[in-house]
C-alpha cells in the first residue's frame, strides 16, 4: 500500500489527473471516512461533489476524457441505499452504457470506472482509489481529442 | 475579352506546377476524397494528389478566405502584482495569414469571391481580417465542363466560362490547359510559366470557352426577382407552403460560396481566451435569437424568406447582381432537395397560393 | 403506383393531410410532400429513392401544422415506422392522430453510390426499378445497375424492412431479406485496434461542418431549436472549429439517442460530408440490445431503457 | 466578481503536509480572486471573524474556504458569510484535509492537489448565484392513519397541543390489536383498562375528527398542504342515530358468524357492535353474513331498532380532508401459521394462535376468561407454546425477529398458570429476546416462580394422539428428540405488515422495505420520518414493536408534526431543480424519471406543455437535470455550468 | 406444468429389482389412463445419495445424462416412480438453472430449459387428476380406510421437489379419495421410515416404521399406500420384525399407489404384481368384477 502510494507520487511529475464524481451522501462521506482514518491514497484524484449519481450525465464522462483528463471515477451509494431511492439505479444504466461505448470511439475504457462506496467504507474507498490510480499511472497520459490526425 | 498573357501547361506538367506553387503558398485544390474517390472537396494540396476538374466539389473554397472559426484576437486577464485587486486585460492580435492559392475551382466558385468582396471590401467598412487574406490570395479557375441538373449559373448572370473573381482562368484543351492571366496577380503566376500556347491551342481554347458560355444561354433568368420578392414578402401562406419540407439546417448556407454571415463569440478558458468569428446560418433559429428570448424569425418560413430575400432582393438591388453564383450546392446537397430556383420563380407566378 | 394512390384515396375522409413523397428537381431526388388537397394525391410517388423519413415532420419545432380533429396520414417504410413507434412510446406523438400507411420496403438507394458506379456522366432524365435492377436513363444513354449494389448502408443492415406499426399496408413490394448480422459494420470497426478507431473518427469528424443536418433530419432529436450543441448556458460546446468540439456535438447527439435511436440512418444520409455518423448510434443500439434486449421503436408500450431501471442489487 | 480565498492550516492537520501559504498565494492567479490568505483555525470564532472582515473590507462577492470536508463545516461557514451580508450559497469549500492532507505524506504533491482543488472551487463559486428558499404556508391539521395504540397516542398528543386531528381507522372501531389483548407484559396490567380511557379521550376530544370503517383512497399535494381522499365504507347503520343499545344484536336471526374480534373462537350476529368498549360504540352490518343481503328477506333489525337507524340502502361515500402532515400508524398483522403444514394449525382445533389464546384469557372472550380447549371446552392440563412461528425463518419468507413473541409467551404462560394452577406449561424457543426494561426479569419469573418449562429447540411436528396432541421437537441443549403430549398448543405467530401496506405506501408516495414495513427516513437519525417530507411513521407499520415502543413513536411522530407546525409557513431548501421555460421542449422525460413526483405539466396560454418543478416536493437529486436533453432543467447549486466549470478548472 | 402426452420413463435401479411390482403397475396404470411412457434408451444410475455426498456435480452429471436422453428423444417430461431417483433428477435440473455452463460442459452439451422431472404421483395428479380418475374407476374401494404415506423425499426439500406442501402433502390423499378410499389425516405422512439404515441399524428402521404402523392402526387404517420402494420395503418386509419388537400384530398391507389405482381402474392382479407383497393385500381389496363406469 505505502509503496503503491509512493510509486505513483513519482508519476505525478507527468501530472496525471483523475476526476472523481462522488455522490454527497455515500461516497463523498466514504472518502471523508478514509481521510479521517488516515488511509494513504495516491494524489491523482480531484473530487467533484454531486448530490447523487443520478445527477451524473454521461456527457461529463465523455467531455472529461475528450478534454484529456486521464481518468474518470464515478462513485455513489450502493444499489438500494440511494438517498433518493433510485438515483443510482438510473446512473448504473447510463454509466454502463457510456463505459461500453467509449472504446468504440477509441477511448480506452479502462480510463473510466464507476463503483459504489458507502460512507462507512473508508477502507474500500482507499482500495478503489489506489487501484484506479495505479491503473491510470500504468496507462499514462490521455491525449484526449485535441490532436488532429490527417 | 482582353488577355494580358497566356501560357500552356500540359497535363503531365500540371502536378509539377502544383508542387512548385505549394512551396510559395498554401495551395488548395479540388481533389477526390481518399475514402470516397467519387466525392471531390477543396483540400490543401499534397504531392501526388490529382486535381479533379470534372465533378463539382461538395465544399466551396470560401473556407480559405473566410475560415469557419476565425480567431480575431486572444486575451488574458492578469493582475499587476502590486495591487491584487487591480485586474487588467491583455489583448494580442492574431498572426498575419499566409499567402494562399485556390487552384482549379469552377467559375461559379470564383464568382463567390466577388460577392464576398462587395460585402467585406467595397462597403462603407473594410473588414481587415478578410482583406488580409484576400490580398494574399490568388484564384485560378477552370472553365466548367458543363452544368448538371442542379446548376443554374446561367440564371444569375454568369456562365460556365465566367471570368469574374478569377486571377487566372484555365481552359482545358487536348493535351493540357491554356492559362489566361486576368489580373496583375494572375500575371505574376503566368509569367513564371515558360511555354506559351500554340496557335492551335489558343484556337481550341477559344472554342471550348465559347461553347461553355453558350451552354446556358436559354436558361430562365432570376436576375430581376426583387419586385416579385417585395410582392410576396407579406404572403405568409406562400412562404409556409414553399418551405414546409425544409429541415432548417445549415447545409445550404455552409456549402454556399457566397454566404458570408457570421457570429462572434468569446471562448474563455480560465483567465485566458480567444475571440472567434465563426460561420453562422440564417436558417438557424439562433441566428436572430434576441437576448430577451424574442425571435423575429421564429419559424423556418421567415428564415428561408430572409435567405431568398437577401440573395435575390436586398443584395441584388444594392450591388446589381444576386448574392448567388448558381453553383447549385444548396439544392444538390439539401437533405430534402429544397430548390431555391423554383421558389424564386414561384414568387413571380401570378396565381395566389393559400394553403 | 396505383395501389398507393387508391389506398390514400380510400382513407382520405379520415385525414387532414397525408405526408408522402413527390418528384423533386431531378429523378434522383424525390422530396417530402404534404398533400392537403385530394387532387394532389396523384402526384405521390413511392420508389427506392424516396429516402426521407417523414416522421421528422411530426414532433419537431417545424412540425407540419394540421387543422381540425382529423388524423395525419403518413407513409412509412420499415425504419420510418420504428421512428413513429418510438415517438409514440415517448408520448411525443399521439397514436390516435396518426393514420399510418405501411410500405414494405425493398431498400433505399444511396445516390452517392449510384453516381460512383455509373459509367456515363450525362444528367439523368429518368430512373425506373424492375426486378431488383435500377434503370438509369441519361442524356448519354441507358444503363442498369443491381439495386443491392447501390443500397444505402442503413438498408444493407435493415432488420425491419416490413413496417412494425401501421393502419393500412401497401401490399406491393416484397421487402428484402433481413441481413445476418445488422451490426457487421459496427463490429468491423471494433475489430480495428483502439488507436485506429480513434484515428478513424478524428479523420471523419474533422470534415464535419456543424451544419446540423444530421440533427435536424433525426426524427427523435426533438430539442431542435434548443439543442445543447448551440446553447451558451449551459455551455457544453464552444464555437471553436476543432475536432474535439465537433466530436462533443456528435456525442451529445449520440448519447441523447442512446436506447432511443431507431436506426433509420437519416443522420448519415443527409450529411453533406458523408460522415458515417450512423455508426455511433448503431453502437448504442447494439449495447442496448446486449444489456437489456431492447430494440427501440418496436413496441409502442415499452419504456426506453435509460428512462427506467432494474431495482435489484446486482441487476442493470 | 470579487472572490476571497481562505486557506485553513487547521493547526498542523493541514499545514503539516500542505504548504498552505503557497496555496493561498497561487489562488490569486485564479480569475476574480482579489484576496487570499491562510488562517490557523478557520472554523474558530476568530477565523470566522477574519472571513467576515475580509468580505467587508474587500467587498467580496464570493468566498472559498479551503479546509475540512463540507460535510463537516459547510453550514458553519455559510452562516459566517451570511453574517457578513453575503448569500450563504456564495460560499464554496475545497476539501484539503480529508481529501488531501490526511491521505498523503508528499507535501509537494499535496500542495499541488490543494491548489487545484482551490482553483476548482473558485471556478464553481464564480458560477454560483444567491439562492433563496421559498415560503410555503402550512395547513395546520394532521391526519393520523390507523387507530391502534400508536395512532391513538399520536392523535391525542397532537390534539392536546391544540391541533386539528383527523383520525382514520379501517375497522368500525379504534383500538387495534391492543384492544384484543387480555393483559400486557411485563406488568400484567389489564390491556383494556389502560387503553380504554385513551379510546374514550379520542371520542371526547373535540379537536379530533374520527373516521372509522374508512380507508385512504388517495393523497396529493405536498408537505404543509396535502389533500387526502377517504372512502367511508357503508355500515348500513346511521351512526348519528344509533345509540349502541345492542337490541339489534339480540334480535338478529342470523347469529352464527365467526366473530373477528374473538379471532373466530366465538360467533356473532350479522349486525354487531365489535366489542363492549368499542369506540365509536355503534352497530354495523357484515354484508356477507346478513340474511337480508344474502336472501333479500329479513329486515328484523330495521323493524326492532328503537331509533330506526338501520339503512340497507347505505353506500360507500368519499370524504376529502385537507391536512398539512400525515402520521401513518397502520400497525401490523399476524402471520398465518397454516404455512407450517406440520403444525396442523387449522386442521387441529386445539392448535391455536397466540392472539386466539389472548381472547381465551380475556374475561370478555369466548369462554368468559376461563381457559378451555376450543375442541371440547375441556380445561387443558398441558399447554405447549411454540415460539418463532413465522419469525426468523427464511423458508417462509420471514427472516426477521418479531420482537414481541418471547414476551407474549412468557406473559401467556404466567397467566395460564394463574388461571389453572394445575396446568403444566412448556415453551419451545430458539432464543429468548427480552431486552426491554424489566423484560428479562419477567421471563425469569415465568421460569422460576411459575415453573414454566423452556425447551430450547424447534418443533418439527404436531399430531393428534387420541384427543390430545403430541408435540415433537428437538431439545438442542439435551441434543435429543423430545415429544410432549399436550391438550392445547399455542403458536406464537410472527408480526407482518398489515394487509394492504404496500398499496398504501404507493398511495402516500412513501417506500416500503422488502417485507412491506414502511421505510424510515434514516435507520438511526430519522426513525419516524419518511423520505417524503410531511409524512411520518408511528408504531409497528415501520417494523415489529411492542406497546411501549409504539406509544413512544406515536408521541415522537406527534412531536415532529408539532415542530413542523410551530411556524406559520416553512422555508424550503433552494437547492432544487428549476426549468428554463423557454428552453423546455416538453418531452416529459423529467416527469418520467423524477422519483418524487416533483415535476408536473404546465400548459401555457398557447397550449404548449412545459415541465414545472414543485420546489417543495423536489429533493434535489438532479436526476431530471441529467435526463433533460436540452438541459432546460438545471439543479440549482449543481448546474451543468457549475460542474463543467470545476471540470474545466481541472483541465486548465 | 406443460406435459405432452408422451412421457419419458426412467424406472431406476430399484424398480428392476425389489420393487419390480412398482414398475409393472406404473406402466400398466399409465397405459390404462392414456399416458404413453417411453422408457429412456440406455438410461444410467442416477447416482443415488452416494454420488451427491461425494460430489454434487457428479450426481448432477449422472442424473443429467438421463435428462439429456429425454431431450434428445424430444421429450420434455421425465417421470420416475422412485423418489430417490426423482431427487437426483430434480437436483440436476436445479444445477442446470444455477450453473448452466458448468453442467453443459460436464454433459458435453447444454440441457434444455424445457426438460423437467416428475414423480408418478405428480404425473397422475397433474396430468390425470382426481376428477378424471374418479371417472375411470371400475372397482370402487367404497370407504376402505387407508393412510397415504409419502415418505421423506417425495416433497422435500421443497426447493428441489417444488410439488405439494412439503410438510403436509395432500395430492395422494386426493387421488385415493377419488378411487373411493376413506383417507385418514395421517400425521406421519412425511415422517422417516428408517430408510437406508435397514442394513446397518435395522433396530432404527424397526422403531421408526413401527411408529408409522402403530399410528396407521390407531387411525383404523386397513392399508398403507406408499410411493417409494424403500418405504414399501421397510413397512412391508420388516413389518413382522416391528410386530416382534413391539409385541403386537399389525397385519397392514402396504400397497404402491399405482397398485391401488390400477386395481381401481380394473386392471387384473397379475398386471399389478400384487403377489409380490409380503403382508398379503388381496384380502382388503374390493373384489367385484370390474364394472363399466356409469358414463365415460
Amino acid at each position: 500500500m505505502r509503496d503503491e502510494a509512493v510509486t505513483i507520487t513519482n508519476q505525478t511529475e507527468s501530472s496525471l489527473r483523475i476526476v472523481g464524481f462522488l455522490c454527497n451522501w455515500c461516497s463523498y462521506g466514504g472518502a471523508d471516512t478514509a481521510g479521517v482514518c488516515r488511509f494513504r491514497q495516491p494524489p491523482l484524484l480531484r473530487i467533484i461533489r454531486i448530490p447523487c449519481t443520478g445527477r451524473m450525465d454521461p456527457m461529463f464522462v465523455v467531455k472529461a476524457l475528450i478534454q484529456g483528463v486521464d481518468g474518470v471515477l464515478v462513485s455513489g451509494c450502493h444499489p438500494k441505499d440511494c438517498h433518493y431511492a433510485v438515483g443510482n439505479f438510473y446512473a448504473r444504466r447510463r454509466l454502463e452504457l457510456v463505459g461500453r461505448f467509449l472504446p468504440f470511439i477509441g477511448i480506452d475504457p479502462r480510463r473510466f470506472r464507476y463503483t459504489w462506496v458507502s460512507a462507512s467504507e473508508g477502507q474500500r474507498w482507499q482500495q478503489v482509489v489506489t487501484e484506479f490510480s495505479a491503473l491510470i499511472a500504468a496507462l499514462g497520459p490521455n491525449p484526449g481529442f485535441s490532436a488532429h490526425v490527417r | 475579352m482582353a488577355m494580358k498573357s497566356a501560357s500552356f501547361v500540359s497535363s503531365a506538367d500540371l502536378s509539377g506546377l502544383l508542387v512548385r506553387l505549394a512551396e510559395k503558398a498554401e495551395l488548395w485544390v479540388p481533389a477526390p476524397e481518399d475514402t470516397a474517390p467519387h466525392r471531390v472537396t477543396f483540400r490543401p494540396f499534397q504531392a501526388g494528389m490529382d486535381l479533379d476538374g470534372h465533378r463539382l466539389p461538395v465544399t466551396s473554397p470560401k473556407k480559405l478566405l473566410f475560415p469557419q472559426g476565425e480567431e480575431l484576437l486572444r486575451f488574458r486577464t492578469g493582475r499587476s502584482s502590486s495591487e491584487a485587486a487591480m485586474e487588467t486585460v491583455l489583448l494580442e492580435e492574431s498572426a498575419d495569414p499566409r499567402p494562399t492559392i485556390v487552384f482549379g475551382c469552377r467559375p461559379c466558385d470564383a464568382r463567390g469571391f466577388v460577392v464576398f468582396d462587395r460585402a467585406f471590401l467595397q462597403g462603407p467598412f473594410v473588414d481587415p481580417y478578410y482583406k488580409a487574406r484576400r490580398d494574399k490570395n490568388l484564384v485560378v479557375s477552370m472553365v466548367c465542363p458543363g452544368p448538371d441538373a442542379a446548376c443554374f449559373c446561367g440564371a444569375v448572370g454568369s456562365h460556365p466560362a465566367d471570368t469574374q473573381g478569377s486571377d487566372v482562368q484555365m481552359i482545358p484543351v487536348s493535351e493540357g490547359y491554356v492559362l489566361h492571366a486576368l489580373t496583375e496577380k494572375g500575371q505574376e503566376l503566368v509569367r513564371h510559366l515558360e511555354n506559351a500556347p500554340s496557335q492551335a491551342q489558343e484556337q481550341e481554347a477559344r472554342h471550348v470557352w465559347e461553347s461553355a458560355r453558350r451552354s446556358v444561354e436559354n436558361v430562365v433568368s432570376l436576375m430581376d426577382s426583387a419586385p416579385h420578392f417585395r410582392k410576396r414578402f407579406a404572403d405568409a401562406a406562400f412562404w409556409r407552403l414553399h418551405t414546409e419540407r425544409c429541415l432548417s439546417c445549415g447545409v445550404c448556407t455552409f456549402l454556399c460560396p457566397t454566404c458570408y454571415c457570421f457570429t462572434i463569440t468569446d471562448e474563455t478558458d480560465g483567465v485566458q481566451g480567444q475571440r472567434l468569428r465563426s460561420w453562422d446560418a440564417c436558417m438557424f433559429h439562433h441566428f436572430t435569437q434576441e437576448a430577451s428570448g424574442h425571435n423575429p424569425r421564429p419559424t423556418k418560413a421567415e428564415r428561408f424568406r430572409n435567405r431568398v430575400g437577401h440573395k435575390f432582393s436586398y443584395f441584388a438591388e444594392k450591388h446589381g447582381h444576386p448574392a448567388c453564383c448558381g453553383c447549385g450546392r444548396c439544392l444538390r446537397h439539401c437533405p430534402v432537395a429544397m430548390d431555391i430556383r423554383a421558389i424564386v420563380r414561384a414568387m413571380g407566378e401570378t396565381e395566389d397560393v393559400h394553403a | 403506383m396505383n395501389t398507393l394512390q387508391s389506398i390514400v384515396a380510400s382513407v382520405w375522409d379520415q385525414v387532414d393531410m397525408v405526408l408522402g413523397w413527390q418528384p423533386g428537381y431531378d429523378p434522383l431526388h424525390p422530396v417530402p410532400a404534404f398533400v392537403r388537397d385530394p387532387k394532389d394525391i396523384a402526384s405521390l410517388i413511392w420508389n427506392p429513392l424516396c429516402a426521407p423519413n417523414l416522421s421528422v415532420y411530426l414532433a419537431k419545432s417545424f412540425k407540419a401544422p394540421t387543422r381540425g380533429e382529423k388524423k395525419i396520414g403518413i407513409l412509412a417504410k420499415g425504419c420510418d415506422s420504428r421512428s413513429l413507434t418510438a415517438l409514440i412510446q415517448e408520448g411525443l406523438v399521439d397514436r390516435n392522430r396518426l393514420l399510418i400507411i405501411g410500405l414494405p420496403c425493398p431498400g433505399t438507394v444511396d445516390p452517392d453510390a449510384l453516381t460512383s458506379v455509373r459509367t456515363q456522366s450525362g444528367p439523368i432524365t429518368d430512373v425506373s426499378f424492375a426486378d431488383g435492377m435500377v434503370q438509369l436513363t441519361a442524356t448519354d444513354g441507358v444503363e442498369r445497375v443491381p439495386l443491392d449494389q447501390v443500397l444505402a448502408r442503413r438498408c444493407q443492415r435493415c432488420r425491419h424492412p416490413h413496417p412494425v406499426l401501421y393502419d393500412v399496408l401497401l401490399e406491393e413490394v416484397v421487402p428484402r431479406p433481413v441481413p445476418k448480422d445488422p451490426f457487421a459494420h459496427v463490429k468491423a470497426l471494433e475489430n480495428q485496434p483502439l488507436e485506429a478507431r480513434k484515428a478513424f473518427w478524428l479523420r471523419e469528424l474533422e470534415r464535419c461542418l456543424r451544419c446540423y443536418a444530421c440533427r435536424n433530419a433525426c426524427p427523435l432529436c426533438v430539442c431542435q431549436d434548443q439543442c445543447l450543441a448551440e446553447s451558451r448556458t449551459p455551455k457544453w460546446v464552444t464555437q471553436k472549429d476543432t475536432v474535439a468540439d465537433k466530436f462533443l456535438f456528435h456525442m451529445i447527439h449520440t448519447l441523447h439517442l442512446a436506447g432511443r435511436c431507431t436506426e433509420c440512418g437519416e443522420c448519415e444520409r443527409v450529411c453533406p460530408m458523408k460522415i458515417p455518423i450512423g455508426l455511433l448510434k448503431e453502437k448504442t443500439a447494439h449495447i442496448a440490445m446486449d444489456l437489456w434486449g431492447y430494440e427501440s421503436g418496436t413496441d409502442p408500450a415499452a419504456q426506453p431503457p435509460l428512462l427506467s431501471y432494474d431495482a435489484s442489487v446486482n441487476g442493470l | 466578481m470579487r472572490i476571497g480565498v481562505f486557506v485553513c492550516r487547521c493547526g498542523t492537520n493541514i499545514a503539516g503536509t500542505v504548504d498552505t501559504q503557497a496555496v493561498a498565494a497561487r489562488a490569486l492567479a485564479s480569475p476574480d480572486v482579489v484576496y487570499a490568505t491562510e488562517l490557523l483555525y478557520t472554523c474558530s470564532e476568530p477565523g470566522q471573524q477574519e472571513i467576515q472582515n475580509a468580505v467587508l473590507s474587500h467587498r467580496l462577492q464570493g468566498v472559498v474556504v479551503a479546509a475540512c470536508s463540507p460535510r463537516m463545516h459547510e453550514l458553519t461557514f455559510r452562516r459566517a458569510v451570511e453574517k457578513a451580508g453575503l448569500n450563504r450559497y456564495m460560499l464554496e469549500m475545497a476539501n484539503i484535509r480529508e481529501h488531501v492532507s490526511w491521505i498523503g505524506q508528499d507535501k509537494a504533491a499535496n500542495t499541488e492537489k490543494a491548489v487545484e482543488l482551490v482553483r476548482m472551487a473558485v471556478a464553481k463559486v464564480r458560477r454560483n448565484e444567491p439562492l433563496f428558499g421559498s415560503q410555503v404556508p402550512l395547513t395546520k391539521r394532521v391526519m393520523v392513519i390507523g387507530g391502534g395504540v400508536a395512532g391513538i397516542q399520536a392523535a391525542l398528543d397532537c390534539a392536546d397541543a391544540g391541533l386539528d386531528v383527523v383520525l382514520v381507522e379501517r375497522e368500525p372501531t379504534i383500538g387495534g390489536k391492543m384492544a384484543k389483548l387480555d393483559k400486557t407484559f411485563p406488568t400484567i396490567d389489564c390491556s383494556s383498562c389502560i387503553l380504554g380511557p385513551k379510546m374514550v379521550d379520542v371520542a371526547q376530544n373535540e379537536n379530533i375528527t374520527l373516521h372509522t370503517a374508512t380507508e385512504v383512497e388517495s393523497l396529493s399535494g405536498t408537505i404543509g398542504n396535502f389533500t387526502v381522499t377517504l372512502r367511508k365504507k357503508a355500515v348500513y347503520v346511521d351512526w348519528d342515530a344509533c345509540t349502541g343499545c345492542g337490541l339489534c344484536m339480540e334480535k338478529c336471526p342470523s347469529k352464527k358468524h365467526p366473530d373477528g374480534f374473538n379471532e373466530g373462537l366465538a360467533t356473532a350476529p350479522a349486525i354487531r357492535i365489535p366489542f363492549p368498549q368499542a369506540i365509536p360504540k355503534k352497530a354495523h352490518i357484515e354484508r356477507s353474513a346478513c340474511r337480508y343481503f344474502t336472501t333479500g328477506k329479513c329486515r328484523v333489525c330495521q323493524k326492532i331498532c328503537p331509533v330506526g337507524a338501520v339503512r340497507f340502502d347505505m353506500e360507500d361515500r368519499q370524504v376529502v380532508e385537507n391536512v398539512g402532515a400525515v402520521i401513518v400508524a397502520t400497525g401490523y398483522d399476524l402471520f398465518d401459521p397454516a404455512a407450517y403444514g406440520e403444525y396442523g394449525a387449522g386442521r387441529y382445533p386445539d392448535v391455536i394462535t397466540g392472539m386466539q389464546f389472548e381472547r381465551i384469557l380475556s374475561a370478555s372472550g369466548p369462554f368468559g376468561g376461563h381457559i378451555r380447549r376450543p375442541s371440547d371446552g375441556r380445561e387443558p392440563r398441558d399447554i405447549v407454546f411454540v415460539a418463532c412461528v413465522g419469525s426468523r425463518d427464511k423458508s417462509v419468507g420471514r427472516p426477521y425477529c418479531s420482537g414481541v413473541c418471547c414476551m407474549v409467551i412468557a406473559k401467556q404462560a404466567i397467566l395460564a398458570r394463574d388461571h389453572l394452577p394445575e396446568a403444566r406449561c412448556y415453551v419451545f424457543y430458539m432464543d429468548i429476546r427480552a431486552p426491554g426494561k424489566n423484560y428479562d426479569e419477567f421471563v425469569r419469573r415465568a421460569v422460576e416462580e411459575y415453573g414454566v418449562q423452556y425447551i430450547r429447540g424447534r418443533v418439527g411436528k404436531i399430531y393428534p394422539k387420541g384427543d390430545r396432541l403430541v408435540v415433537q421437537g428437538a431439545d438442542t441443549l439435551l441434543g435429543a428428540q423430545v415429544e410432549v403430549e399436550a391438550d392445547l398448543v399455542v403458536l406464537a405467530t410472527g408480526v407482518e405488515p398489515s394487509r394492504g401496506a404496500r398499496e398504501l405506501a404507493e398511495k402516500l408516495h412513501i417506500s416500503a422495505d422488502t417485507h412491506g414495513f414502511f421505510m424510515e427516513g434514516h435507520p438511526k437519525l430519522k426513525p419516524v420520518e419518511t423520505n417524503t417530507a410531511g409524512i411520518y411513521l408511528a408504531g409497528a407499520c415501520q417494523g415489529p414493536k411492542d406497546i411501549p415502543a409504539s406509544v413512544a413513536q406515536g408521541s415522537a411522530a406527534a412531536a415532529k408534526v408539532l415542530a413542523l407546525f410551530a411556524r406559520d409557513s416553512m422555508t424550503t431548501d433552494p437547492q432544487t431543480a428549476h426549468v428554463a421555460e423557454k428552453v423546455c421542449i416538453g418531452c416529459g422525460k423529467c416527469l418520467t424519471v423524477c422519483p418524487f413526483g416533483a415535476i408536473q405539466w404546465k400548459t401555457l396560454r398557447d397550449g404548449t406543455k412545459k415541465a414545472q418543478v414543485l420546489e417543495t416536493v423536489c429533493q434535489g437529486c438532479g436526476l431530471c437535470n441529467a435526463t433533460c436533453p436540452p438541459k432546460a432543467v438545471q439543479l440549482r447549486h449543481f448546474t451543468d455550468d457549475q460542474i463543467l466549470a470545476e471540470l474545466e478548472a481541472l483541465c486548465a | 406444468m406443460p406435459m405432452n402426452d408422451r412421457v419419458a420413463y426412467y424406472p431406476g435401479c430399484s424398480l428392476e429389482g425389489l420393487a419390480v411390482e412398482y414398475d409393472v403397475s406404473t406402466r400398466a396404470v399409465c397405459r390404462a389412463l392414456g399416458l404413453s411412457l417411453v422408457e429412456l434408451n440406455d438410461w444410467n444410475c442416477c447416482g443415488s445419495s452416494p454420488a451427491s455426498l461425494y460430489d454434487p456435480m457428479l450426481s448432477a452429471t449422472l442424473a443429467g445424462r438421463n435428462l439429456l436422453l429425454a431431450q434428445e428423444a424430444r421429450l420434455d417430461t421425465v417421470m420416475t416412480p422412485c423418489p430417490g431417483c426423482l431427487k437426483a433428477l430434480k437436483g440436476a435440473i436445479k444445477t442446470r438453472d444455477a450453473h448452466p455452463q458448468a453442467l453443459a460442459q460436464a454433459l458435453g452439451r447444454p440441457l434444455s430449459e424445457r426438460v423437467h422431472a416428475v414423480s408418478v404421483l405428480q404425473l397422475l395428479y397433474e396430468k390425470v387428476g382426481p376428477g378424471a380418475l374418479a371417472q375411470a374407476v371400475r372397482r370402487s374401494f367404497d370407504g376402505l380406510p387407508v393412510v397415504p404415506y409419502y415418505g421423506c423425499l417425495l416433497t422435500r426439500p421443497q426447493a428441489v421437489a417444488g410439488f405439494d406442501d412439503p410438510e403436509n402433502p395432500v395430492s395422494m390423499d386426493r387421488l385415493l379419495e377419488a378411487v373411493g378410499c376413506a383417507v385418514a389425516d395421517f400425521p406421519f405422512k412425511t415422517e422417516c421410515c428408517g430408510a437406508t439404515s435397514a442394513m446397518t441399524r435395522s433396530d432404527i428402521v424397526v422403531r421408526l416404521s413401527g411408529r408409522l404402523l402403530d399410528m396407521a392402526r390407531r387411525l383404523g387404517a386397513r392399508a398403507i399406500i406408499v410411493a417409494c420402494p424403500l418405504c414399501q420395503q421397510n413397512l412391508d418386509l420388516r413389518q413382522a420384525q416391528a410386530e416382534k419388537a413391539m409385541g403386537t400384530r399389525f397385519g397392514i398391507p402396504v400397497f404402491y399407489l399405482t397398485q391401488v389405482i390400477g386395481w381401481a381402474v380394473g386392471l387384473p392382479a397379475q398386471d399389478l404384481g400384487l403377489d409380490k407383497l409380503i403382508v398379503p393385500g388381496k384380502g382388503v381389496l374390493p373384489d367385484p368384477e370390474p364394472t363399466e363406469p356409469s358414463e365415460s
